[in-house]
């Protein structure tokens, strides 16, 4: 087969391009006709096509997420903002956090072990990339129905791929979700999230400038993995009756990324690099584009020098190739030489491929003959943009109307026991450790709380005992019903969880996972959510770093539920403060604060009770979350509680089930008058917490909440060994674990 | 009984990290000359009763579904003598 | 003046920094030894901290048992220095058979991570005489290739010669034979665990326990009353 | 270029988690009369320069000494044909 090379292109106008089989619209391949004055060369249309994918190139979803911008609320703490690989927080002290979250949806679905496993791969060079050292990860994860048989094949492989490449690299897991829902039976959702930490001269860009600057390819080498996984994957309806069309998997290799960690890290040390990107989604084509795009300048490459995996790769496999662990740096001239040699000392492959010329263009060359010749801006950063119609479901109504509060209650006591009984073994709120525990959650000895507490949070400097927390919450069922508020409800628990630690709540990231944008429904929920979180992070003073979106998780005509996940990153001063979940002294004061209403649209109790879901979602109210977060972080920080737990899904019996069982206590609850015991356990009403108070504190403690004005209502005291609700059931604790804890085994081991 | 053996291997396009692992070892061990190095898994089953046609192609279909991902790998059965 | 500990790391080793700072927190001074460098820096005693070396592909500690470090940690050890191998590190003791036995994966086919409880069989090694015999404590276990095997013989002999340095309570967490958990050479200068003591030093991080300090003030003592 | 296969498993006296795993699915599975299953690992080696006794007496003791763990595997070398 003869090279394609620009000079051939613009020679044979009318050869027939195969931009359709590559995910192009056929505006698209006009466009780019347009851009360069000719046809594309087969390694100029393999370019375009992967970065103006839905994935890389956000077309859908741009004109939405614009929002995260206009709407910022002034913060002084965001360093790096959204745009970059990930953003960047100012946490004091001259220290700066990264984080973001991510899906890797389809691939998990396909191959759930390498899915997972890679795709905590690709969030962990992300951060990487940033100038940081990946401190840990969370994963939010959703599968289809608990007793699904092919929940059996997904979720072992999942966890296992996760705690496989995770825990090899030694990035402790500090938390995550585990959901279960029919709407995610052909469509598991696997977000992973990293969180990095550097001081603020490490911050380091995706950029290449400085004419005569050295492009150095390192890492793995490369082979034929993935090739067209980005369009095919993440642009079209996955479609499993096919198996012939699967594209090729990548496989992670975590050892290989654990020395690529180590090798960027020292190379940082020495303040080796300019700029640098990580390879991730389109593979050389993204770097090589964003790179060229960002900086100033252009960039020549010889491809040809890319170390191969696989010999007989063409030069738009090698563009397209997807293979993991794999970064790209821009190096001074001068600086090259001890460059090599610290690849050199971690067995780590590198290779300089090309440098930053003073010119406008991305120039690559295959064994001297040249194959690409465009503005790199047009391939990375000017893709194209889609205002996609979205339309309100004509079934939002109806889902609305059918009021969850009208289902039938618990009629006696005996009733409500075993309901509460119920609720707290259903998969959805029965303990995870069974997946936690396949996670490493000690390595690098800075973890102060983990699963199952509210948030995860590391120590991040030893002498001052500076911290970060983290927290990822969503709710699909929440959104469904109505997903503006569903993405606010998302951001407030998270905030909430990572108050009730006592860290302060300073930025955001999300992870947006719709159905196909192409449905005016879904873009509708698309658009009610993100406005929806812009609308609350301008409230809560939270501003959005950064994010990724996954769309067409859909089986055919249904979507999943929309599901946006926020994960909130807080700071505390000093983690010996941190506020634990576990009631761990008899004798202890239980406060709930907050109101609490008859809310109970897609509430845990009518799934589980009901299998229903309608009505509303519980009612927001930012402010309130606020108020609370400031009283919980004052709580730690004096010492007024000595343990708290946010209020979410399931509510208050199963925080108390929750905090009981992790501290080996028990609790007597007594009713206050006035609200209906069924409506105290079960409501989900937003805005609220359990904490327990020593007795000393509980003047200091109840003042402050009367001076601020956050309701706080005794409603009991840590005591004996069962959750005894006065006047109505007891349930003792060994029984409460049983029926907490044997669920997820029993239904996946 | 008899035994019957199922190889399962990677396929040639996919990365194989533990293959090149050991083979990245071979030459500080002092063993040159090794130009490449594959790792899969091997399977030995005790098979009850005749290994006839039909329970090859039991087997075969029991490797495919379930001890080879043939999303990544392949597989080979046959009779150990 | 106080003993200086190398902490060695191979690629992939994961606990290294951690390590050096048990050892710091003990009041001993850390040094970082490199998998290419024969030369042990003149330490006093050598740690071969947890992680997946080389990836634990082939087996857990069969390819870094043969970097250059590991020929001086051989023979220093076979010459009575004290080396501690933590998780990864025992597998690589095993390995190179300065302990018998082997490391196999977990009888349950995963990883696991959790707080495990321990009893202290051996308070007589280099690395335990900070513990009383029978002493019961609580470290984070970590691994997924933890199940302690051996044949019969080798197993009686270990108990025979109490060479047995810990054992699993609570419930065998991996299948290892004996509820062993970590084993001393003769000598009681090489030991090796699979549960993790140096995530177990500081109060609020970790377990929130100390229970794994012992170790390091163990060999501290022994170093420095030498 | 010759390929040598090395085939390592688990020594029969121990127990093998992974086969019993496979062998305690296979029923549930629709697969019955397996009365046994241990899982080992296969490796392929591509030899340069001729497979003679002398490379098969080194890839001999490449396995001894590296590829398997004699105090729990058994190891067999052969010449793929
Ligand atoms: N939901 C979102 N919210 C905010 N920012 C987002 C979102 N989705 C994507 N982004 C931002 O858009 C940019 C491009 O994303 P992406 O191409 O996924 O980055 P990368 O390739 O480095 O993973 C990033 O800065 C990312 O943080
Ligand atoms: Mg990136």
């Amino acid at each position: 087969m003869t090279l394609d090379t620009v000079k051939h292109a613009g020679e044979t106008p009318d050869t027939e391009q195969p931009w359709a089989e590559l995910g192009l619209k056929q505006d698209e391949y006009e466009r780019i006709r347009s851009i360069l004055g000719r046809r594309p060369t087969g390694a100029e249309l393999a370019m375009y096509s992967v970065m103006w994918s839905e994935h890389c190139s956000y077309k859908s979803s741009k004109v939405h997420l614009r929002q995260f911008g206009e709407k910022a609320p002034e913060n002084d703490a965001l360093l790096v903002g959204i745009g970059e690989n990930a953003g960047v927080v100012d946490v004091g002290q001259g220290y700066a956090v990264t984080f973001k979250v991510e899906s890797h949806n389809h691939p998990s679905y396909i191959e759930p072990y390498q899915g997972a496993a890679t795709g905590v791969g690709g969030i962990v060079r992300d951060i990487l990339a940033m100038g940081a050292r990946p401190v840990a990860v969370m994963d939010p994860l959703r599968f289809g129905a608990a007793d699904h048989p092919d929940t059996k094949r997904v979720l072992p492989g999942v966890v296992a791929g996760i705690g496989g490449y995770g825990n090899c690299l030694g990035l402790p897991n500090i938390g995550g979700e585990v959901v279960f829902d029919a709407c995610y039976q052909g469509n598991p959702l696997v977000n992973a999230l990293c969180v990095g930490v550097m001081k603020h001269e490490d911050i380091h860009l995706a950029k290449a400038s400085g004419a005569g600057n050295k492009v150095i390819l390192y890492g793995a080498r490369t082979g034929g993995d993935g090739i067209g996984g980005v369009s095919v994957l993440a642009s079209e309806t996955f479609d499993d009756s096919k198996p012939t069309k699967r594209p090729a998997v990548q496989v992670g290799d975590p050892f290989q990324e654990k020395l690529l960690i180590e090798c960027t890290l020292e190379i940082f040390r020495e303040d080796l690099v300019d700029g640098i990107q990580d390879l991730g989604g389109a593979g050389l084509s993204c770097a090589t584009s964003e790179l060229a795009s960002a900086g100033s300048g252009g960039m020549r490459v010889e491809l040809d020098r890319v170390h191969l995996r696989d010999a007989t790769l063409s030069p738009e496999e090698i563009l397209m190739s997807e293979s993991q662990e794999r970064m790209c740096a821009i190096v001074e001239p001068g600086k090259v030489d001890r460059f090599l040699e610290i690849c050199e000392k971690w067995d780590v492959i590198a290779t300089v491929i090309g440098e930053v010329t003073d010119g406008e263009r991305l120039e690559i060359f295959w064994h001297g003959e040249q194959i690409v010749d465009v503005p790199p801006r047009t391939v990375a950063h000017e893709g194209p943009v889609y205002e996609r119609p979205y339309a309100r479901p004509d079934w939002q109504d109806a889902l609305q109307a059918d009021d969850a509060n009208k289902l039938a209650r618990p009629a006696t006591a005996e009733e409500l026991r075993e309901q509460v009984l119920k609720v707290i073994s259903s998969p959805n709120q029965a303990s995870k450790s069974w997946i936690t525990d396949q996670y490493d959650r000690f390595v690098q000895g800075n973890t102060v709380l983990a699963q199952p507490e509210d948030s995860g949070m590391v120590r991040i400097d030893e002498d001052t005992n500076l911290g970060v927390a983290v927290a990822t919450d969503g709710n699909g069922r929440y959104a469904k019903l109505d997903p503006y508020a569903g993405a606010q409800l998302a951001l407030a628990e998270s905030y909430r969880n990572v108050a009730a630690s006592g860290a302060r709540p300073l930025a955001i990231s999300n992870c947006l996972n719709f159905g196909s944008p192409e449905d005016p429904a879904v873009m509708w929920q698309f658009a009610e959510a993100t406005r929806g979180l812009a609308d609350g992070c301008l409230t809560l003073g939270t501003p959005v770093t950064g994010g990724n979106v996954s769309l067409y998780n859909q089986t055919g005509e249904t979507a999943i539920h929309p599901t946006p996940v926020v994960a909130v990153l807080g700071v505390i001063d000093d983690v010996n403060r941190r506020t634990p979940i576990a009631f761990s002294d008899e004798g202890h004061l239980l406060y709930l604060l907050g109101d609490t209403k008859e809310e109970l649209g897609g509430s845990a109790w009518s799934q589980v009770v009901h299998d229903h879901l309608g009505g509303l979602p519980p009612a927001v109210d930012l402010d309130r979350e606020k108020l609370l977060g400031e009283i919980l972080i004052s709580a730690s920080r004096d010492g007024m509680v000595d343990a708290a737990h946010d209020l979410s899904d399931g509510g208050l019996i199963q925080a108390l089930a929750e905090s009981c069982l992790r501290g080996g206590k028990g609790a007597r609850v007594v009713v206050p008058d006035g609200i209906d015991p069924f409506v105290l356990l079960f409501s989900e009403s937003a805005g609220r917490a359990v904490v327990a108070v020593p007795r000393s504190e509980e003047l200091r403690f109840t003042d402050m909440c009367g001076a601020r004005g956050l309701p706080a209502a005794r409603i009991g005291v840590v005591d004996g060994e069962a959750i005894d609700i006065q006047g109505q059931f007891s349930i003792p604790l060994a029984e409460l674990r049983e029926a907490h804890e044997a669920t997820i085994p029993a239904l996946i081991a | 009984m008899a035994r019957v053996v199922v190889d399962v291997m990677l396929k040639p396009e996919i990365l194989d990290p533990q293959g090149q692992a050991v083979q990245r070892a071979l030459p500080r061990l002092g063993f040159e000359g090794i130009a490449d190095v594959r790792q899969g898994k091997r399977f030995e089953l005790e098979v009850e009763g005749p290994v006839d046609d039909a329970a090859l192609a039991r087997i075969h279909e029991m490797a495919e579904t379930f001890l080879a991902n043939t999303v990544i790998e392949n597989f080979t059965v046959r009779v150990d003598s | 003046m106080t003993a200086r500990v190398g902490v060695v790391t191979f690629p992939g080793t994961l606990d290294d920094r951690d390590t050096q700072r048990a050892v710091r927190i003990a009041g001993l001074e850390p040094v970082p030894l490199w998998h290419r460098d024969k030369d042990l820096k003149q330490v006093d005693a050598v740690v071969l901290p947890g992680g997946f070396s080389y990836g634990d592909y082939l087996r857990a500690g069969a390819i870094s048992r043969f970097s250059p470090v590991m020929e001086t940690v051989i023979e220093q050890a076979r010459g009575g220095m004290p080396v501690l191998g933590i998780c990864n590190g025992f597998q690589v003791l095993t390995e190179t058979h300065l302990l018998p036995g082997a490391m196999l994966r977990n009888n349950h086919l995963h990883f696991i991570c959790r707080d495990q409880k321990l009893r202290v069989e051996n308070a007589d090694t280099a690395w335990t005489s900070d513990y009383e015999a029978g002493q019961e404590i609580s470290v984070p276990l970590k691994n997924i290739d933890g199940r302690y095997v051996a044949d019969e013989r080798t197993l009686d002999e270990l108990e025979a010669e109490g060479r047995v340095a810990f054992r699993y309570l609570d419930g065998n967490p991996n299948g290892s034979l004996r509820d062993i958990a970590g084993i001393t050479n003769a000598a009681g200068n090489v030991v090796g665990l699979m549960p993790h003591p140096e995530h177990a030093v500081e109060p609020g991080v970790g377990t929130g326990r100390t229970d794994g300090l012992g170790f390091f003030t163990s060999i501290l003592k022994k170093l420095v009353n030498a």
